[in-house]
């Protein structure tokens, strides 16, 4: 597989038809891979893809809009990546999708396989230029089960719960760095007229920088557990970044990534909207 | 730092009866960067601006705050003392503390004061973070644009032009005149539709200030008002100025395997042919599609013909820009294509024919010159049915609104058959009628009770051929009982709707339209010829079915609006609108998605040296300043004068702190 | 224990149109309700940033009520729709967040519906109240 | 000196401390993060984890500093100080952890530049260390001149798990030998063996870290590298979040600013920032000296083992590998140094 998909890039970069290639490499350990950019034809034999590769490379896209690039994609980053096209932030022409089928990937801090990959329907990439591999797609659609169990704590239970997480908050913002679809040049939390965020680190303050993320990324937030990995102090965003997709498919019919022609949910509206809690 | 007064309005005692107005002064004395507070009976009147006036010179202050009564009353008022003070008239902010306070907590005097020092304290928040707006100019274009060149169109240039203006009259056949050029007469009155249309189209054709052009269609649109940029594709007509419109050519010409879709498909059309007979302009166009030049290479009898050698097959396609600062609208409307009503013979039955149908029947300048005929054998009539109701007043069909016209020109046309054939006897299926508008009773009475039209109320479920015969049954409601009537023509009463690729059409302008595709007015009840795209406006039937007077009235409407825009000098802009630091904007297009007015322009700039990006823009003068944009952009890009993130954050602050030093 | 009036702080963002006009019209009509709202007034229930709201719970706002014009009647014809679909995703989140859901509100208030406001304003601290006295 | 503790008596020890101080130690929570906690009971304390997700760090070096809060009225401006540091014993952290602390002290007391708040903070601080058994795989403080995974430097007590259940305790500083000389009954004279002990540990941990850098070689290979087209490829895959030198035990860079509340109170506040964010060289007028990753990934290495060792003779990293676990695209600082071009 790691062959296949080191001459597919090999091809695209000796015809000249990217400047550059973003694949997967090995890191410090067998248990860790990291990007990899390439430019040189000659220098693909690195590239490899394996359970490993956790990050999503769409992130990279927002960074290189000048150049044309490969990016080696997940069935679940291909929904990033043309989300970000949706969202006007390079065109298709300039991005050449090469699709990895996926068995999973794990976390390399737990060890443990990401909970996205258990009912994935991408296993298969769809979507994408060229596909390496076959992957056998769950036939389970994804489920919410754990969101569903937190909603019904009380909110007294839920705010202590998010009061304990931001404690441990260190405002490292690798949450945002790491996030595809926080690609904004000057992100409110550096912005000082108004200061929408004190550069106090406690509790309160990290809990307002997440919900104001939160809402910021809804209806764009394929839910790709970037954020939720990259946390250096375990903070279980995936709690937060699935309970923005439930949202979006529940009160919008909405699925980031998914339809190139639909708006993302607040963008748009319908004159049927339910009003139902309105006074 | 900032030196704010702060004035507190007793109004006599509807405030300070409530409120305790001196703790509410002194309370904004304590605040920081308020260099004055003073209380005042009436802080509205002569002597209370005069106040403001005065402690602005004293104490040199450049913010004002005026705890009184709703901003939506007097915020003008205190704008303009500060304009006479030479202070920036957006430099002062009112805190409602009579409305919000007084008035409605009368209960509690305690509370109320706490509250209108609280509501004074985020004024004051509000106004430290105040920016100096000046109103904007803009320049204007002075010329107009109309598309579509029947009633609407003509009557809004003629009105434009009259002012003075120029103006360009965009057709897209090749003769002004549309839908009413092909009517025999007009209700409520029945004059000929011609006599009084065609001096219209004469005037048009002879206005200095008009620039016609027919066969052309309107193919791009850039731009905001005063400063629209549209390209129009001029159709090649292969015939050209030389044309005295002598219609040998048309005469002359062998290829009549078209119909006329003029004449609702009657009769047959030319290669080469005018629209009708008093077409203007005069000139006729060779279809490329059927002629037979065009077609096998061999005939040019029409150039042969010609007297003026005005044929020219070598004609091009043009393509022209022109600067227009404000668009009229007036696309008109098509008639509902009956072929989806089964019970009706799905457009099948021959003698089954259209409104539109009639109307090219009974003209004497139609295909049968006047003489009402059945389209299958071109006999006489004597019995016809008229059926109302097709295509309006229909769920079934989409089509839920009521045309308006329809039971008007039923009336009208049963008359006009029983004028020319007094043998004949008309019946006609209604749901309701509908008669409103001037004369518009009396003449459907007229109809009934001095022509013997025979109405029924009740729909029609069927018309079968019986022999030569057109069977038709319904149900007569009022009575009952059913109906059977043997017929010899059926004439239905097509509902109005918008022209096919009217969607498309709204898309050039960015205009939106309702889910028929009728376009929509700014609003429905104050604003109905303007749309939400500043500039362009909309007339007659492509807004929704209406009759001609309600059009011409539209029309004249729509000029009055544009001659409005053209009477100044340039064109004053509030600067309470949106504006985007392009350094942080990230091009992701939300604002450009939501903006209810296209107010937003999507640019690749240089936004940094060297870093050209795709960024947005706010057009002055079409952003009318709701802030759908900031509240959309997460990127934070975007901010709205007057309103801005910094003044309403500082508000929610200043509102959830406790009252300090009090 | 039953908070005391005065500790409830509502925060009401009122568009300038209909609700900012409705609540003048509460206030000719001399209708009385509790003071614990505080209003700002923005031009448009479109131009609410759905930011401010999380700032004002996070400044410790007890509770927030947005309140436009009745879909259709916006001013700038379609501000509130995007507001509409703001708000039940905000109010999702914000709870997620544990933010009650008592303590957040819309409504709709045209500038004639004097009285409304007044019920409306009624009804929120009376949710609020209940949320702050019951958890 | 050297005395004995058992594991028992270390729960004692720790027992007894928290009631007279704050007692910081690794606890684990519900997400399996384990981090420096104050301790409500001796339970708490989680000893199996080698390193700690974030360090001790902030427990001195506060992540937020309050400085002062200023009040205005018409009347003028009262100024509060911020709280008083309390007494705080940091337990169970790691020889790299504390040599950290002794790292960033030397920083906030170069010459004449004292900085009171780490200074009183630091100074009410009894750090008790553990030696490490296992290294992890980003382990490479033997790379360093002091570092090992029984160094003493910047502990005031190191414990050596010498003999199953038996550490050695050694006091290195004055508040070392005052913390054990309050509680000596929990601690027992140690014999010459078991100090030979520890030096067979330390010889069988050292050997176990399999990574050791020649930082000379790096410092002479960084000097001349400032213009290196190495750093053009090598910062790519840089998220340039902050996750790096939040989670290191020697960065200490900061900002200080102040939260306005509308004008009237306000607070003063030192808040740990990092080269890595935009923000931390971008000046007021908007202009910024380190306008893309690569200048600000490139700070990173040089200042961390080029202009530091400049100053202070000794590189600002101690080679805990905390950077290369926290990096959410696993950047490992060994390699980034090693390749230096």
């Amino acid at each position: 597989m790691d062959k296949e998909l080191q001459e597919i890039i090999k091809k695209l970069l000796a015809e000249k038809k990217v400047d550059w290639a973003i694949g997967y490499e090995k890191a410090y350990d067998e248990l860790s891979t990291r990007p990899a950019f390439v430019q040189d034809a000659n220098d693909t034999a690195r590239l490899i893809f394996n359970k490993y590769c956790i990050n999503n490379l769409g992130l990279y896209l927002t960074k290189f809009k000048k150049n044309k690039l490969a990016v080696v994609c997940k069935g679940c980053d291909i929904a990033t990546v043309f989300e970000l096209i949706k969202e006007k932030q390079f065109s298709r022409e300039n991005v050449v999708v090469i699709g990895v089928a996926c068995e999973g990937v794990l976390d390399k801090k737990t060890g443990k396989q990401l909970e996205k990959c258990e009912n994935c329907r991408v296993k298969q990439p769809k979507g994408a230029d060229f596909t390496v591999g076959t992957g056998k797609d769950s036939a389970a659609p994804k489920n919410f089960l754990d969101v569903v169990e937190f909603e019904k704590k009380s909110s007294k239970e839920k705010a202590e719960f998010w009061n304990r997480q931001f404690e441990k908050c260190i405002r490292c913002y690798a949450c945002r760095n790491v996030c595809p679809v926080c690609y904004c040049p000057d992100c409110f939390a550096n912005r000082t007229m108004p200061e929408y965020l004190n550069k106090n680190v406690d509790a309160e303050e990290n809990k307002l920088f997440h919900m104001i993320r939160m809402q910021h990324v809804f209806g764009r937030c394929t839910d790709c557990k970037a954020c939720d990995t990259a946390c250096p102090v375990n903070i279980p965003l995936t709690l937060l970044t699935k309970k923005l997709a439930k949202d979006a498919k529940e009160l919008f019919n909405y699925e980031s990534g998914a339809d190139m022609d639909v708006l993302p949910p607040l963008s748009t509206y319908n004159e049927a909207d339910s009003e139902s809690d309105i006074l | 730092m900032a030196r704010i007064g702060v004035f507190v309005c007793h109004c006599g005692t509807n405030i300070s009866g409530v409120v305790d107005v001196s703790r509410v002064a002194k309370y904004a004395e304590s605040l920081p960067g308020v260099k004055v507070a003073v209380d005042y009976k009436f802080m509205c009147s002569d002597p209370g601006q005069n106040t403001i006036i005065d402690a602005i010179k004293t104490h040199n202050l450049d913010r004002i705050v005026v705890s009184a009564c709703s901003p939506r009353m007097h915020e003008l008022t205190f704008r303009n003392t500060l304009e006479r003070a030479g202070l920036n008239p957006y430099m002062v902010e009112m805190a409602n503390i009579r409305e919000h306070v007084s008035w409605v907590h009368s209960d509690n005097k305690e509370l109320a004061t706490e509250k209108a020092m609280k509501l004074m304290e985020m004024s004051v928040s509000k106004v430290r973070r105040s920016e100096v707006l000046t109103k904007m100019f803009a320049p204007i274009e002075k010329r107009a644009l109309v598309i579509g060149g029947g009633i609407a169109g003509i009557q809004a240039a003629l009105d434009i032009a009259a002012a003075g203006y120029k103006v360009v009259l965009v057709e897209k056949e090749s003769s002004i005149g549309g839908r009413m050029a092909q009517l025999d007469k007009t209700f409520p009155t029945l004059d000929c539709s011609a006599c009084i249309l065609t001096p219209k189209m004469v005037a048009v054709s002879q206005d200095k200030n008009i620039t016609l052009l027919t066969y052309a269609e309107v193919t791009e649109v850039s731009g905001f008002i005063g400063q629209f940029e549209v390209k129009i594709k001029k159709k090649a007509k292969s015939v050209n100025s030389k044309c005295i419109g002598c219609g040998v050519c048309v005469t002359k010409c062998p290829n009549k395997k078209s119909l006329s879709d003029f004449d609702g498909r009657l009769g047959p059309r030319k290669a080469i042919y005018t629209l009708f007979p008093q077409a203007v302009p005069n000139v006729p166009v060779i279809d490329r599609e059927t002629c037979t030049f065009f077609l096998t290479g061999k005939c040019k009898i029409c150039e042969k013909v010609c007297p003026t050698s005005a044929v020219d097959y070598t004609q091009q396609d043009e393509l022209i820009t022109e600067k227009f600062g404000a668009v009229v609208v007036a696309t008109g409307f098509d008639i509902y294509d009956h072929s989806s009503y089964g019970e009706y013979g799905y457009g099948e039955i021959k003698d089954v024919i259209s409104s539109l149908q009639f109307e090219r029947l009974i003209s004497s300048s139609g295909p049968t010159e006047g003489h009402v005929v059945r389209p299958s054998d071109q006999k006489e009539v004597k019995n016809v049915v008229f059926i109302q109701c097709v295509g309006s007043r229909d769920e079934s069909k989409k089509r839920p609104y009521c045309s308006r016209v329809c039971c008007m020109y039923t009336a009208k046309q049963a008359m006009l058959l029983k004028d020319h054939y007094p043998e004949t006897q008309s019946y006609v299926f209604y749901i309701d009628i509908r008669a409103a508008g001037k004369n518009y009773e009396e003449f459907v009475q007229r109809a009934q009770n001095d022509y013997g039209v025979v109405y029924l109320r009740g729909r029609v479920s069927k018309i079968y051929e019986r022999g030569n015969k057109l069977l038709v049954k319904g149900a007569d409601t009022l009575s009952g009982a059913q109906v059977e009537i043997e017929a010899d023509l059926v004439v239905l009463a097509n509902g109005l709707e918008p022209r096919k690729g009217a969607k498309e059409f709204s898309q050039l302008f960015h205009m939106s339209s309702d889910q028929y595709g009728f376009y929509n007015e700014l609003h429905p009840k104050l604003a109905p010829v303007e749309t939400a795209i500043s500039g362009v406006f909309v007339a007659g039937c492509c807004q929704s079915p209406k009759d001609i007077p309600d059009t011409v009235a539209m029309a004249s409407a729509t000029a009055a609006k544009v001659c409005a825009i053209f009477a100044k000098e340039k064109m004053e802009v509030e600067p309470l609108i949106a504006g985007v630091n392009q350094l942080t904007c990230s091009g992701c297009e939300t604002c450009y998605n939501v903006c209810p007015y296209s107010a937003i322009e999507m640019k690749d700039k240089e936004v940094k040296r060297g870093e050209v990006r795709h960024v947005a823009e706010v057009l002055e003068s079409v952003c009318k300043g709701c802030g759908v944009c900031v509240g959309a952009c997460y990127s934070k890009a975007v901010d709205l004068k007057g309103f801005s993130e910094r003044q309403i954050l500082s508000q929610v602050e200043t509102a959830t702190m406790p009252i300090t030093n009090s | 224990m039953e908070s005391k009036v005065k500790e409830i702080n509502i925060v009401g963002f009122l568009c300038n149109w209909c609700s900012y006009a409705g609540a003048d019209m509460t206030g000719l009509g001399r209708n009385i309700y509790p003071s614990n709202i505080k209003v700002i007034r923005i031009p448009c229930t479109g131009r609410m940033d759905p930011m401010m709201i999380i700032e004002a719970f996070h400044n410790g706002a007890d509770g927030v009520l947005v309140s436009g014009c009745h879909p259709g009647d916006c001013h700038y014809t379609e501000g509130n729709f995007y507001w509409r679909r703001r708000y039940p995703h905000l109010k999702s989140l914000l709870e997620h967040f544990g933010v009650d859901r008592r303590r957040f509100h819309a409504s709709w208030v045209s500038a004639s519906e004097g009285k409304k406001f007044a019920e409306v304003v009624k009804k929120v601290y009376a949710e609020v109240k209940d949320w702050k006295d019951n958890g | 000196m050297a005395y004995l503790i058992t594991k028992e008596n270390i729960k004692n020890l720790l027992t007894d401390l928290i009631k007279l101080k704050a007692v910081f130690a690794p606890k684990k929570d519900a997400e399996d993060t384990v981090l420096f906690g104050k301790l409500s009971s001796s339970s708490e304390w989680h000893g199996d984890a080698l390193l700690t997700h974030t360090t001790a760090k902030d427990k001195v070096y506060l992540q937020s500093e309050t400085f002062f809060k200023i009040k205005r009225n018409k009347s003028g401006v009262t100024i509060e100080d911020g709280p008083e540091p309390e007494e705080t014993v940091i337990f169970g952290c790691r020889p790299c952890d504390a040599r950290g602390f002794d790292i960033i002290g030397k920083l906030f007391n170069w010459s004449n530049f004292v900085d009171e708040y780490y200074t009183k903070r630091i100074a009410k601080t009894t750090i008790i260390c553990i030696s490490c058994e296992k290294p992890e795989s980003t382990c490479f403080c033997t790379s360093f001149t002091k570092g090992s995974p029984v160094n003493e430097t910047g502990s005031d007590v190191l414990l050596t798990n010498i003999k199953d259940g038996k550490y050695l305790a050694e006091s290195i500083t004055d508040k070392g030998r005052k913390l054990i000389g309050d509680n000596s009954k929990y601690f027992t004279e140690a014999s010459k063996a078991d100090e030979e002990a520890k030096v067979t540990f330390k010889a069988e941990a050292e050997k176990k870290i399999a990574k050791k850098l020649d930082l000379a070689e790096v410092k002479r290979k960084l000097e001349p590298a400032f213009e290196s087209v190495y750093w053009d490829t090598v910062h790519l895959p840089c998220v340039k979040c902050g996750a790096c030198t939040f989670v290191c035990p020697t960065c200490y860079c900061f900002d200080i600013t102040e939260k306005a509340f509308d004008n009237i109170n306000s607070v003063r506040v030192r808040s740990w920032d990092t080269c890595m964010n935009e923000l931390f060289t971008r000046m007021a007028g908007g202009v910024n000296p380190r306008t893309d990753t690569k200048k600000r990934f490139r700070q990173r290495f040089m200042h961390k083992f080029n202009y530091h060792v400049d100053n202070f003779k000794e590189e600002l990293c101690t080679g805990c590998g905390r950077c290369i676990k926290a990096c959410p695209v696993s950047i490992d600082i060994r390699k980034v140094i090693e390749e230096i071009r």
